[in-house]
C-alpha cells in the first residue's frame, strides 16, 4: 500500500492531480486508489490538498496516516504536511516555491517555471505529474498518457503532454 | 422493472461520490432535479446537469432551496422522479416542505451531502450531524427512509435503492452522503442497464370513478395517480382524510370532539405505520464478526471504513469486536441492537457529531450493554486510535454505565488540554 | 490631503508637480495587474520574480512619473499596493 | 360557491383550453368540492410555495396549464413570483387580495390597503405595487380587476389561460360588504403604465388589463438552447 | 526590498483602520473585483468620515459574503440570503447605526430575492451594496439568476436560457430610493456613489459588475481578470437617469451604469413615528 | 425605570395563555418581536401589538417566518431582548437561524404554539409534534433549551425563565406550548417588578482593545456579549470561527468551537432541568408528562389512586435538557412509565432510553390532540398494572 499526498494552494490543480493519477492507476493500470480532497473556501490561492492511498486490493481505510511521497508545490502545504511523511518518504516539491529544511530524500522541479515557458501556468501540475511519475514509479506512464487526454480539454491535449513528457524528462536534463 | 438503457452511462468511471449519486438517480429513472447550489453538492448537480439533456430529464436550478424542493414535489405528482441535491443549511430550509412532501405521500429523493455544522459552520468539510434532523426535522410525526453510503460505489447504487424505496412506500428518502463519500473518488462500475433492477411508480390500476387518493393497498401504502388525468384530486398538506379531503368541517365543534373526529379519519397515523409496520422489509444493515463480538461497533457512512481500521487492529490485539453497519439509518434497526445488547459487553459508536445515532443505540440496548459514544466536530474524520481506545475502554471497564459514556477524544484533549465536561465540573 | 482639493496655485508660488511614492506589499499581490494596466502614468510592470504565493508582484520601474493619483490604490483588490506622498515621508521620518 | 371559483369558471370556459389539462396550486384552503365543480385537480400546497411547486409540475408535464391562485403572495412567496416571472415560467397566477390576511385574523399583509381596519396600528407599511412587480420581473400578462368587475375579471382570466408565459391577474377581493367601495373607488385605465397603478390610502383603485407582450418562455427558451447545442441528442422531456 | 519594507513600518496601509489588515491576504481569487468595491466602500467611508463605531457591515454567504469579515467594523456574516432581514432588526433594534449590506447577487437577488423586495417596499433604512458577478463562485460556478443568455456555467453547461434579471429594474419597482451601477473599474464614480447612497435616508442600492476571473470568465473563455476589465472599459456606457427597464445586460454587450433612481420617500421609521403621532 | 413599570402590569389578571406569554415577554424586558402571522400564534402578537407602544418596543411583521427570526438575531446583537413567535410549519421555516443563533450564541426566545399534524395539519387543534424538531431541527450538532408550560401561569412564568435562560446561557430558547394552553383563560399572578427575576446578559467588561467575541468564560463556558454600536468593531460569523470571530476552516477549530457550543449546555443541564413530581415516592406506574397533556395526568394520577393503584406524576417543565438523570432514578423504583404524548412517540423515546430497562415503558400516541382524554390514561395504567 503506497500513501501519498499532494499539498498547494487552490489554483494550481492539486486535486485534478489526484484524479489523474487516481484514473489512471485504478482503469488502467487496474489497481486500486482512493483519492480525497481537502479544500478552504478559496477557489485560488488557499491551501489545498488531496490525499492518496493507492492498494493492489480494495481500500478499506480511505485516509493516509504516514505518506510514503509528499509532493508539496507551495511552502504552506510543505509545512503542513512535512511531519506526515514517512522516515525514508521521498519529497517531491516545486523547487521555485518550496524552500525545504529537512534531511529527507528530496527531489525538485521548478514546474511552475517549466508551465510558464510551456505558455500556461496552469499546467504547472501536469509537469510535476511527469516529475512524480519517473520518481515514484506507482503508475505507467502509459496508464498516464492515456489518462491525460481523457481528463483535460481537448485544445489543450498537445500542451499537456508536452507539460506531462517535460517532467517525467526532467531528471534526464 | 429493468432500467431503461437510455438512462444508464455503462461503463467504469473514476468519480467522487457526488457524481456517481446523480449517475445513480439518472440510472433510477429519476427524470427531474430541482436544485439550488451548495458547497460540497454541487458536484452532484452538475453532473446531472450535464446528462440531462441526453435523458429526457429537466434540470432546474430554483432560486432557492425552499422553491428547489416545492419544485421536486410539484414535478413528482406530474408522474416523474424527482429529487433534489443539497447540503446543512440548504437541508434546513427544506424542513416545511419535506413535511408537506410526507404529508402528501410525494415519492421523491433528497441527496444530503452532510457538511459540518450547526449553520454555515465548514462548508467545505465533512460532518455527520443531520442524521437525527432528517427524522425530527419537520413539524408533525412522519417517518422518512435515510440511507448512508460509504463510498462513491455506493453512492451510485444507493442512489438507485433511494428511488426504488420511494416508489415503493411513497415516502421522502434522504440520501445522507457525507463530505468524505462526496468528494472521495474511487473506481465506479456502472452495470448494464438489464442489471438494474428499477421500481417503478405504483399507479393506480383500477377505474376512474372508483379512485380514492389516500385508500390503502396491503401494505398501507395507497396507489399513485398523475396531476392532469382527470381524477379531479385534491391533494392537500392539511391533515386529511382517505379521500383526500381537509378534516376543516368540523371547526364548529367543541375542542374534544374535533379531535376525536380527526384521530378517527385523519391519515396521519399511516404516515408513521407504513413504515414502521414495513421495516422488517426496509432496514438494512452489514454485519461483520459479530458472532463472537463482545463489543460492537455501530457505524454508518464513512465512519464505518475509519472504524474499521480500528476493528482490525483491535482483532489483531485479541479483542472481540464485531462491525455493524448501518446501510438504511432509518428507521433504525431496534431489534437487532436489543439482540445484541443481551450477548455483548458493549456497543462503541462513533460519529462525526456530539452524539445522534448513540443515543439510538442506548435507547434499543435497555440498559444490558454499555454504550460508549466516540465524539468527532467534524471538519475531519475520526483518528482509528480514538475508536480502538473506547473499544479497550468498554473491554476494562467491567461495570454498568447509567448513561452514554462519551470518550474523550485525542483531540479533546489537545485543544482542552483534557476532559471539557470535568474540567468545568471541577 | 487629496490631490483635487489643494489650494489653486493662481498668484501664489509657482505649482510643483506632486510628487508620490509607492508602496507594494508583495505577500498580498495577487498578480492581477489591474495596477500595472490602469497605471496613468505607467510606473508599474509586472516583475520576473515569484512572491510566496507564486504570483508576479508589480515593480516600480518609473518612480519619477508617480503622481500621487492614488488609482492604483483604489484599483487594486488585494490592498497590496498604496502610494504617499513623497514630502510626507521625509517629513514624518524626520519626526520619527 | 367562493365568487372567485365561479368567476374562474367562467374564464376557464371561456378560454376554450381543455379543462382536464389545467391543475390549480394554491396555498389557500378551498373547499374540496370545487374539484368537482371545476373538473380539475387542486393541489394545496405549503404557504407561499404554490408558484414552485406548480413550476416543478409544469416542467414534468408540460403539457399541463397550471392555474395558481395565492393569497398572500406579496409576503413568503414573494421571491418565487420574481423568479418565475424572470424564468417566464408557463404558469398562471391568480393573486388574491385580501385587505387582511383572511385566515389569521387581523394582521395586515403587504400588498394591500393601508390602515386596516382590524389591525391595532394599521399599516405603516407601504403596499407592494403587484402589477409593477410582475411587469418589472417579466410577466407577459398583467390585469388587476376587482371582485366587482367579475365579467372583465374572468375575461382576464381567459386572457392569461391562453397566453403561454408567467401571467398575473391581481385580483382585489374583500367581504361583499366592502363591493359598494369598490364600486366608488376604482377607474378602469386599460393599458395605463404599472408605476401609476400603485394603490394609495385616498387615491383611486386602478384597474383594467397593463401588460399583454410576448415573450419567449421557460420550456421554449431550454428546447431552443439545447437543440442548438445538441442537436439530436437532445432528448426532450416527455409527457 | 529592504527600503520598502521600513517604508511600510513607518507608514501603514491607508485602510488600515478601515479594514482587518491582520486578515490579509484576503481569499478572493486573482482579478476578482470584490476587492475593489471593498476598496472603494473603505474610500467612500474615509470620505465621509463616519464615526466607525456606529457602522454595522452584514453579509450573506458567497464569495462577496466574505466582506463583512474584512471590514473592520461591527460586521456579521450570516446565512444564505439574509443578510437583509439580520440588518432590518439590527437598524430597528437600534436605529442610530448606519447599517450596510454588502453581499453577492446569488445572495439578494436569488435566495434573498424575497427580503430585498420587502426591505425596499418598506423602505428601511439600508445600503445595499450588491456585487454582481454573474455566477455563484463561492460553490464553484453555477448558474445564478443574473447570468446572461447564453452564457456557459456548470449548471448550464449547454448554455444559459434562462432570463437574466436586472437587479437595478428590481430595486426600483420594490421601491428602492437609490439605485445605481457601476464596474469595478469605475472606481472613483462608484465612490461616490456609495457616498450618496451612503447619505441616502431609505433603502439604498448600488450594483458593482465585477469581474470573476476564476469560474465565470474561464468557462466562458473571456480571458482573466484584467481581459474583463478591458472589456469594461470598452463596453460601459455611462447613461444617469436611464428608465431601469433598459438595464438588462446582455452577454458580452454594453452595460449601462450610471445612477439610475435618486427619489424621496418616507423610510420605514419615519412612516412609523408618523402613525404613532397620529 | 418608567418603562419597566408600564411593561409589569403588576395583579391578578384573567389572561390567556397567549395573552400571558405576552405579558411575560414584556416584564421579561422583551422589545423587540419580529413575526410572520400563522395560526394559531397571532394572539400573542396582537397582544404585544396592544402593549408595545407603551415600552416602546417595535413590532414588525417580517416577509415570512425566516426572516423574522433572523430579524430578531439581528435585534438582539443591538441589546435588545427579542423574541419571535410561530407555529408549527413556521418553526420548520426557521430551523437553518437556529443553527445561526446557536453559532453566534445569540440570545432570543421563540415561542412555538404546537398545532396538530404534519405539514399544514390542523391549524386550529392542538398538537404536540414539534417536541422532536425543537432539539433537531437545524442542521449540524447543537444543544437547545426548550420550556414546556401547561397553564396561562406558566405561559408568563416560563417566558421570563426563557429570556433569563436565553440571556444567561446565549442560546436560543425554545418556548414549546400548544393551542389549548395558549387559548386557555385563567387567572394570572404578575409580580411586582421588582419580584421578577431578570437575568441579564454577561456584558464585556474589559478593554475595548482587548475584546475577542467568542473568549468563553472559562466557569461557564460563555462568552461576555457587546451590543452592536459600541465601538468595540468585532466581527461575527455563522462559520466555524476562532476566539476572535473570524472564520477557521480546520478540525481544530471546529472541535474547539462545537464542543463548547454543545457542552455549555450539556456540563449545566442539571441546573437548567426543571420537573414538577407527584406521588412518585412509592409509585409502581409513574406517567410520565409534558405540556397540556399533564393537566390530563393529574387527573387520571388521582383517579387511579382512589382505586389503590400507586400511580405518580412526573411533569417535565424543560423538555431539553432532558431530565434524563431524574427518569433513571425513577425507573429503578417504578416498574411502570407511561408517557401520552400528542403525537406518534417523540418523548417517549427518551424515556424509554433513560429507563435503561429497568422499567417497562409504554407510550400512548394520538393521531390529534388527547387533551381531556384522561381516560385512556387510567385505562393504560390499569393495564399494565394487571399483567
Amino acid at each position: 500500500m503506497t500513501e501519498m499526498r499532494f499539498a498547494g494552494f487552490g489554483g494550481q490543480g492539486i486535486i485534478r492531480s489526484g484524479i489523474i493519477l487516481g484514473r489512471a492507476i485504478s482503469i488502467y493500470d487496474h489497481g486500486f486508489a482512493t483519492m480525497n480532497q481537502s479544500f478552504g473556501p478559496e477557489a485560488r490561492g488557499g491551501a489545498c490538498s488531496s490525499q492518496m492511498v493507492i492498494s493492489d486490493t480494495k481500500v478499506l481505510y480511505p485516509y493516509v496516516s504516514r505518506t510514503d511521497f509528499l509532493i508539496a508545490m507551495s511552502q504552506e502545504g510543505y509545512d503542513k504536511f512535512i511531519d506526515e511523511l514517512k522516515e525514508d518518504g521521498t519529497l517531491i516539491i516545486d523547487s521555485d516555491l518550496v524552500k525545504p529544511k529537512t534531511d529527507k530524500k528530496i527531489f525538485g522541479i521548478p514546474s511552475t517555471r517549466i508551465a510558464e515557458e510551456l505558455g500556461n501556468r496552469i499546467i504547472a501540475n501536469v509537469v510535476m505529474l511527469g516529475f512524480m511519475t519517473a520518481v515514484t514509479k506507482v503508475v505507467s506512464v502509459e496508464a498516464m498518457k492515456k489518462t491525460i487526454p481523457e481528463s483535460v480539454p481537448q485544445r489543450f491535449i498537445e500542451l499537456n503532454i508536452e507539460a506531462f513528457d517535460r517532467g517525467y524528462h526532467y531528471r534526464a536534463e | 422493472m429493468k432500467a431503461n438503457p437510455r438512462d444508464v452511462f455503462t461503463g467504469t468511471y473514476y468519480i467522487d461520490g457526488d457524481v456517481a449519486a446523480a449517475y445513480g438517480a439518472l440510472a433510477a429513472g429519476c427524470k427531474f432535479l430541482g436544485g439550488y447550489p451548495i458547497t460540497p453538492s454541487t458536484e452532484a448537480a452538475e453532473a446531472f446537469a450535464r446528462k440531462a439533456p441526453y435523458v429526457g430529464a429537466q434540470f432546474i436550478q430554483m432560486e432557492d432551496e425552499l422553491g428547489s424542493i416545492a419544485s421536486v414535489l410539484g414535478a413528482s405528482w406530474s408522474g416523474k422522479k424527482s429529487m433534489t441535491i443539497t447540503s446543512g443549511p440548504g437541508y434546513s430550509l427544506m424542513m416545511e416542505n419535506i413535511g408537506l412532501g410526507a404529508a402528501m405521500e410525494i415519492p421523491f429523493v433528497i441527496i444530503n451531502i452532510q457538511r459540518s455544522g450547526p449553520s454555515t459552520g465548514v462548508p467545505t468539510s465533512t460532518g455527520q450531524a443531520d442524521i437525527m434532523q432528517s427524522k425530527w426535522g419537520a413539524n408533525g410525526d412522519y417517518e422518512v427512509i435515510a440511507l448512508a453510503p460509504e463510498s462513491p460505489q455506493e453512492s451510485f447504487d444507493f442512489a438507485i435503492k433511494a428511488f426504488n424505496l420511494a416508489e415503493r412506500y411513497r415516502v421522502p428518502v434522504m440520501f445522507m452522503a457525507d463530505e468524505c463519500v462526496g468528494h472521495m473518488t474511487e473506481k465506479v462500475v456502472i452495470p448494464d442497464a438489464s442489471e438494474i433492477e428499477v421500481e417503478p411508480r405504483r399507479f393506480y390500476q383500477g377505474k376512474k370513478e372508483e379512485y380514492i387518493p389516500y385508500r390503502r393497498d396491503q401494505d398501507l401504502v395507497p396507489p399513485i395517480v398523475k396531476a392532469g388525468d382527470g381524477y379531479h384530486l385534491y391533494i392537500t398538506g392539511l391533515t386529511h382524510d382517505e379521500r383526500g379531503y381537509p378534516l376543516l368541517d368540523h371547526r364548529s365543534l367543541p375542542k374534544i370532539e374535533k379531535a376525536k373526529v380527526i384521530h378517527k379519519k385523519s391519515t396521519n397515523p399511516y404516515l408513521v405505520d407504513k413504515i414502521r409496520k414495513n421495516k422488517d422489509e426496509i432496514i438494512e444493515m452489514q454485519e461483520d464478526h459479530l458472532e463472537d463480538a463482545e463489543v460492537v461497533i455501530v457505524s454508518y457512512g464513512i465512519t464505518s471504513r475509519v472504524a474499521y481500521r480500528a476493528f482490525e487492529q483491535a482483532r489483531q490485539e485479541g479483542i472481540k469486536v464485531g462491525m455493524l453497519r448501518l446501510i438504511t439509518v432509518w428507521p433504525f434497526p431496534d431489534d437487532r441492537i436489543a439482540e445484541l445488547a443481551k450477548k455483548v459487553k458493549g456497543f462503541v459508536v462513533p460519529e462525526i457529531n456530539y452524539g445522534q445515532i448513540v443515543f439510538e443505540v442506548d435507547r434499543c440496548s435497555h440498559g444490558k450493554a454499555n454504550t460508549i459514544l466516540v465524539p468527532h466536530g467534524g471538519a475531519s474524520v475520526h483518528k482509528p486510535d480514538d475508536i480502538l481506545g473506547a473499544i479497550k475502554k468498554i473491554v476494562k471497564d467491567n461495570k454498568k454505565y447509567e448513561q452514554v459514556i462519551e470518550y474523550t477524544t485525542t483531540l479533546e484533549k489537545t485543544i482542552f488540554k483534557g476532559s471539557l465536561t470535568e474540567k468545568i465540573k471541577k | 490631503m487629496r490631490v483635487r482639493e489643494r489650494i489653486k496655485p493662481f498668484g501664489s508660488e509657482k505649482p510643483q508637480p506632486v510628487k508620490g511614492e509607492l508602496i507594494i506589499i508583495e505577500d498580498r499581490c495577487k498578480g492581477c495587474g489591474f495596477c500595472v494596466e490602469y497605471c496613468p502614468n505607467d510606473v508599474l510592470i509586472v516583475s520576473d520574480k515569484f512572491n510566496s504565493k507564486g504570483y508576479h508582484p508589480p515593480e516600480v520601474v518609473h518612480e519619477e512619473n508617480c503622481r500621487y493619483c492614488g488609482f492604483c490604490q483604489l484599483v487594486c483588490p488585494d490592498f497590496a499596493i498604496f502610494s504617499i506622498e513623497e514630502k510626507a515621508v521625509e517629513s514624518k521620518s524626520n519626526t520619527a | 360557491m367562493d365568487p372567485i371559483i365561479e368567476i374562474f369558471k367562467k374564464g376557464v370556459e371561456s378560454s376554450q383550453c381543455d379543462q382536464k389539462d389545467i391543475c390549480m396550486v394554491t396555498d389557500i384552503a378551498y373547499h374540496p368540492e370545487v374539484t368537482d365543480y371545476l373538473g380539475m385537480d387542486l393541489f394545496h400546497t405549503s404557504r407561499g410555495r404554490a408558484i414552485p411547486f406548480a413550476t416543478g409540475m409544469k416542467l414534468a408535464n408540460p403539457r399541463l396549464k397550471l392555474a395558481v391562485f395565492i393569497g398572500d403572495l406579496a409576503t413568503l412567496g414573494g421571491n418565487h413570483f420574481v423568479h418565475a416571472g424572470r424564468r417566464n415560467m408557463d404558469i398562471h397566477v391568480i393573486c388574491i387580495n385580501h385587505y387582511h390576511y383572511k385566515k389569521v385574523g387581523g394582521e395586515y399583509a403587504p400588498g394591500v390597503f393601508p390602515r386596516v381596519p382590524l389591525s391595532p396600528y394599521g399599516s405603516f407599511d407601504e403596499p407592494l405595487n403587484i402589477p409593477h412587480l410582475a411587469r418589472s420581473c417579466g410577466a407577459v400578462y398583467v390585469a388587476r380587476w376587482t371582485l366587482l368587475h367579475a365579467n372583465q375579471l374572468s375575461h382576464a382570466i381567459a386572457e392569461s389561460l391562453r397566453k403561454t408565459g408567467f401571467s398575473v391577474v391581481d385580483v382585489i377581493s374583500n367581504e361583499p360588504d366592502i363591493l359598494d367601495f369598490y364600486f366608488q373607488h376604482s377607474e378602469i385605465k386599460n393599458g395605463e403604465d404599472t408605476l401609476n397603478v400603485k394603490i394609495v390610502p385616498d387615491g383611486k383603485i386602478i384597474v383594467g388589463q397593463f401588460v399583454d407582450r410576448e415573450r419567449p418562455n421557460f420550456i421554449d427558451s431550454y428546447n431552443e438552447q439545447m437543440t442548438k447545442v445538441l442537436g439530436d441528442k437532445f432528448v426532450k422531456i416527455e409527457v | 526590498m529592504e527600503a520598502i519594507i521600513t517604508q511600510q513600518e513607518a507608514k501603514r496601509h491607508p485602510m488600515d483602520n478601515l479594514l482587518r489588515m491582520d486578515r490579509m491576504p484576503h481569499i478572493w481569487c486573482p482579478g476578482c473585483g470584490i476587492g475593489n468595491a471593498v476598496s472603494a466602500f473603505a474610500d467612500a467611508l474615509d470620505k465621509l468620515e463616519y464615526n466607525l463605531d456606529k457602522l454595522c457591515v452584514v453579509s450573506g454567504i458567497g464569495c462577496t459574503g466574505r466582506v463583512a469579515g474584512y471590514i473592520k467594523v461591527d460586521s456579521f456574516h450570516t446565512t444564505h440570503g439574509r443578510a437583509i432581514p439580520f440588518a432590518t432588526g439590527i437598524k430597528l433594534g437600534n436605529p442610530d447605526i448606519k447599517v450596510v449590506v454588502i453581499s453577492g447577487d446569488g445572495d439578494l437577488v436569488s435566495i434573498g430575492g424575497n427580503h430585498f423586495v420587502h426591505a425596499a417596499r418598506r423602505n428601511i433604512d439600508l445600503t445595499v451594496i450588491c456585487v454582481n458577478n454573474f455566477i455563484y463562485a463561492m460553490t464553484g460556478g453555477q448558474v445564478a439568476p443574473t447570468t446572461p443568455t447564453p452564457a456557459y456555467t456548470t449548471t448550464s453547461p449547454f448554455g444559459n436560457f434562462e432570463n437574466p434579471s436586472n437587479v437595478p429594474q428590481l430595486a426600483e419597482a420594490a421601491g428602492a430610493v437609490y439605485v445605481a451601477r457601476w464596474t469595478a473599474l469605475h472606481m472613483r464614480r462608484l465612490t461616490y456613489s456609495i457616498v450618496d447612497a451612503l447619505k441616502k435616508p431609505g433603502f439604498s442600492v448600488v450594483e458593482v459588475i465585477s469581474p470573476c476571473a476564476m469560474y465565470y470568465s474561464r468557462i466562458n473563455k473571456l480571458g482573466d481578470g484584467l481581459d474583463m476589465m478591458k472589456f469594461y472599459y470598452d463596453h460601459s456606457i455611462i447613461k444617469h437617469g436611464e428608465p431601469t427597464d433598459h438595464l438588462e445586460i446582455d452577454y458580452q454587450k454594453e452595460i449601462i451604469v450610471g445612477k439610475f433612481v435618486d427619489r424621496e420617500r418616507p423610510t420605514y421609521s419615519e412612516s412609523m413615528g408618523k402613525w404613532f403621532e397620529d | 425605570m418608567k418603562e419597566t413599570n408600564l411593561a409589569v402590569l403588576t395583579g391578578s389578571h384573567d389572561l390567556t395563555g397567549s395573552q400571558a406569554c405576552a405579558e411575560g415577554g414584556l416584564s421579561a424586558g422583551c422589545r423587540f418581536l419580529g413575526y410572520y402571522p400563522i395560526f394559531p400564534s397571532f394572539d400573542i402578537v396582537e397582544r404585544f401589538a396592544e402593549r408595545f407602544s407603551d415600552v416602546k418596543g417595535v413590532l414588525i411583521q417580517m416577509e415570512d417566518e425566516i426572516s423574522a427570526l433572523a430579524a430578531v438575531l439581528g435585534a438582539s446583537w443591538t441589546g435588545k431582548k427579542a423574541m419571535t413567535v410561530t407555529s408549527g410549519p413556521g418553526f420548520a421555516q426557521m430551523a437553518e437561524h437556529i443553527g445561526l443563533g446557536v453559532m453566534l450564541e445569540t440570545p432570543c426566545v421563540i415561542v412555538d404554539v404546537q398545532r396538530d399534524g404534519t405539514s399544514e395539519g390542523s391549524p386550529s387543534a392542538p398538537g404536540g409534534g414539534d417536541i422532536m424538531m425543537a432539539r433537531w431541527g437545524s442542521h449540524g450538532d447543537y444543544e437547545v433549551i426548550a420550556l414546556s408550560p401547561n397553564s396561562p401561569q406558566e405561559m408568563f412564568d416560563m417566558t421570563v425563565k426563557a429570556f433569563s435562560l436565553s440571556e444567561k446561557y446565549r442560546t436560543p430558547v425554545i418556548l414549546i406550548t400548544d393551542t389549548y394552553v395558549s387559548n386557555l383563560n385563567e387567572a394570572v399572578h404578575i409580580p411586582d417588578a421588582k419580584d421578577i427575576q431578570i437575568h441579564t446578559r454577561k456584558y464585556y467588561k474589559g478593554k475595548r482593545e482587548d475584546y475577542l467575541p467568542f473568549q468563553y468564560d472559562a466557569k461557564d463556558l460563555v462568552p461576555p456579549m457587546v451590543d452592536v454600536g459600541k465601538g468595540y468593531r468585532f466581527h461575527v460569523t455563522g462559520l466555524t470561527h476562532d476566539e476572535r470571530g473570524y472564520p477557521v476552516m480546520d478540525e481544530k477549530c471546529q472541535e474547539w468551537n462545537v464542543h463548547r457550543l454543545v457542552q455549555k449546555i450539556r456540563i449545566f443541564a442539571e441546573d437548567i432541568v426543571d420537573f414538577e413530581e407527584e406521588q412518585t415516592d412509592d409509585a409502581d406506574v409513574i406517567v410520565v408528562s409534558y405540556g397540556a397533556v399533564s393537566r390530563d395526568v393529574i387527573h387520571a394520577v388521582h383517579q387511579v389512586r382512589e382505586e389503590g393503584i400507586r400511580a405518580g406524576s412526573l411533569r417535565i417543565k424543560t423538555i431539553w435538557p432532558f431530565p434524563e438523570k431524574k427518569i433513571t432514578q425513577l425507573a429503578k423504583k417504578a416498574t411502570h412509565l407511561i408517557v401520552p404524548e400528542n403525537n406518534f412517540g417523540q418523548i417517549c423515546l427518551e424515556v424509554e432510553r433513560c429507563a435503561r430497562g429497568r422499567a417497562e415503558t409504554h407510550y400512548l400516541y394520538h393521531a390529534s390532540s388527547r387533551i381531556g382524554q384522561s381516560d385512556d390514561i387510567v385505562k393504560l395504567i390499569k393495564k399494565v398494572m394487571k399483567k
